[in-house]
């Protein structure tokens, strides 16, 4: 049961057209750049892309948006892609909207084995629409459900061959929860270490959850909003 | 009258000493900027961070380290990084004392919506429907009226709710008003406003009683 | 808003007869050695302790059961305590017996906002009597709800005077969950070390659900089972 | 006839390479002696270790190292700690491939007991409630019948359950036996042992059909 693959296109190679796939990331921060460029490659089709944003038009999952690969995006924010936009009005894509918390509790749940748990988050709102509510303490929560997906795609710091993980700063964002969480986890990460080499009281990911991991290269991290003071 | 610099000056002043707060993008963000010296608060950014510092020198830019508006910051000492599930299972249970929020519309209940506008493309909550549905202690930064001088502070919302119920206090470029039961309660008067535009710029139920105090910035 | 404080005497000033209290640690690994003893010496009664395990005789919350501070226990497994077992069959104290990922969880949801979620374990045993089940998938559940408690009691190994935790080994067990858990949340660590000693990414429980910070003294650490192999 | 180490040789034999296994205290924790050689399999403490390794020298043992039966134990290169909502998640989830309990009683539909006694003083049932609940591949390691001679293998459970309907196979002193929906079906026979022997002590639906193959060890 070999865990290292060599590269991203073999690491996704299991990837069919119509399945469900989480990617990891919030914004441009932390997403798996090289699975991403293998399933434009490849060309999957009809996606459905569980990620808390659609990337911007010519990176990250905007890069799959081009290609028209995404059949369903389920995210929190999808502002910043003008092509996306122009998919979502033409009818040729679906979007779910979901709170951010609501959308990191699924994947956590998935990955915890709890099928459904109460949030508060939406009552009263549209996303609250046809949802079990129920009161506890004198204060409304709906009823929402672990994520269901094929395949969970994420991106870690470090990682050792026995698939355990290590995220840097706020790329870690949605990665641990969706890489304990898809039925098949991906990890692709930017050192690939021996296992030993990493303490094992610094793992966020225990390598259980990891079917496949590889070595990423080239990694462009684009930074979306470049904010800086003048100064030194 | 304020301009965004000052809603965000005058919400700086509920600040307290120990303090863990959520900024929202825009007005609330600049809050940041007049913590009092001295004063020991500690920024959290839902993506993942706790204690967000400044934004980075040119030679401290880390693609790796943003914060929930998706620009580059930095961290302090004491920082610490955690996954989107432990960031909003912070807020839900209530750790995070103060969240600052803009809006597009409030109502006199406190019903909040900040989130679409039907008929134009809609972006998605990102957060601030959990931020609304979790905080205790949610202050609103927002200016009274829209562009075309109709107000923000209704009886009934007009657009798609964000959530129900959540605003405690509202600071616009006209006041400061409490959300209570009985609706807007004027508290505080920004420089050169009078009670009467606060009436002419409010449509929800204004209650104006008891001493109405000038703005201190 | 000084979180660090002297010792455990202070820490623990708030604690209240007939108050809810969290204690971290399995067996005797990870407790909270110095709140425990300064809870015996204060002599607060009527506790209910939310733990995994009730100590042993003469250690852990064992120390407490000999005092007759404890009112009810709520752990998944108390063998090993003969003190517990007299007063349990005498009726001096209740037990409520919860299995241990429903009492992790139950814990974790707390710290979540999560006020109930659903979970297999239990379902059509006694655990189960009283309890919403549900069908998800073609299995069955229960619902199971957060726990309320006053206070959490917990140990790590190195912690910073901003609250941030960083547990070591099997150490961590139910300590980061009940961290995040209490209402008021104390934690005492080996070492106690300035902010930025910590590195951000390696930090267990991040500082905003720790009131009360102290560093322990004369950890003894018992061992239940010292097991060996011969040689070295 | 089996003793305890023949029972948890022959659950070996269930092992794959790459396998997380959790073992349960007392017979499947002898599993561990015999994973094949140069077979990767790791295995899962509930108590939040991945990778535990065998029991400390004298030098090694770490009050802060023990596994879920609380004996003081050590790591391997590639072992990882976590919290135990993090270990229960990886069981409820079925991340572990294989769970290997003790029982004092099943059934002919995979139901098990194996925490309570009415009438003795209870201990609890520690995770065993979880993993009988979540695994998807328990074997249980039992004795065949109890010191009075008795069927522990039973049409109904007399003791409180643990879980209904999840033991898949059983190994006991006498046999191998899968559960299916028509009850135990005999696959092996333990050195020495008849048909006859396991039919006089199973008491629940036994079907002895098809090849019956003397247990390899």
């Amino acid at each position: 049961m070999k865990k290292v693959v060599a590269n991203a296109d073999e690491a996704i190679s299991g990837i069919q057209d119509g399945m469900t796939l989480m990617l990891g990331g919030f914004g441009l921060c932390g997403i798996p750049e090289n699975s991403i460029a293998a399933l434009v490659k490849k060309g999957t089709k009809r996606l459905t892309c569980i990620s808390n944003n659609a990337g911007v038009d010519d990176f990250g999952i905007g890069l799959m948006l081009q290609q028209k690969q995404v059949k369903k995006m389920i995210s929190s924010y999808v502002g910043e892609n003008a092509e996306f936009e122009r998919q979502l009005l033409s009818g040729e894509l679906e979007v779910e909207l979901i709170p951010q918390g609501t959308l990191a509790e699924r994947c956590r749940a998935a990955g915890a084995g709890i099928p459904a748990f109460f949030t508060p988050a939406g009552f009263g709102t549209e996303v609250a629409e046809g949802k079990e509510t129920r009161e506890f303490n004198g204060k409304m929560y709906l009823l929402e459900h672990a994520f269901d997906s094929d395949y969970a795609i994420v991106k870690a710091w470090k990682g050792d061959t026995e698939g355990n993980l290590i995220f840097k700063g706020t790329a870690r964002n949605f990665n641990p929860m969706m890489a304990m969480a898809g039925k098949i986890t991906i990890a692709e990460v930017e050192e690939l270490v021996q296992p030993g080499e990493l303490d094992a009281n610094e793992i966020h990911v225990p390598g259980i959850f990891v079917n496949h991991i590889f070595k990423g290269v080239n990694y462009e991290k684009r930074i979306e909003q470049r904010t800086v003071r003048v100064g030194s | 009258m304020l301009d965004k610099n000052g809603i965000a000056k005058r919400i700086a002043r509920e600040l307290k000493d120990g303090y863990y707060v959520n900024l929202g993008i825009g007005v609330p963000t600049l809050v940041a900027n007049y913590i009092p010296e001295g004063m020991h608060v500690t920024l959290q950014s839902e993506n993942g961070l706790l204690g967000m510092g400044p934004f980075p020198y040119e030679h401290e830019v880390d693609a790796d380290l943003i914060n929930a508006g998706k620009q580059t910051v930095t961290t302090l000492p004491g920082s610490s990084f955690f996954d989107s599930a432990t960031s909003f299972g912070m807020i839900r249970s209530g750790r995070v004392d103060l969240t600052v929020l803009g809006a597009m519309e409030i109502n006199d209940r406190g019903d909040i919506a900040n989130w679409k506008i039907p008929g134009k493309m809609v972006k998605g909550m990102g957060g601030a429907m959990d931020l609304v549905a979790s905080a205790q202690n949610i202050i609103v930064a927002m200016m009274h009226t829209n562009k075309a001088g109709e107000s923000k502070l209704l009886k009934e919302c007009t657009l798609p709710i964000t959530g129900l119920g959540c605003v405690k206090k509202v600071v616009t470029d006209l006041c400061v008003m409490d959300i209570t039961e009985r609706g807007f309660e004027l508290r505080e008067l920004a420089p050169g406003v009078s009670v009467e535009d606060v009436k002419k710029a409010t449509d929800g139920r204004l209650v104006i009683e008891g001493e109405i105090r000038q703005m201190e910035l």
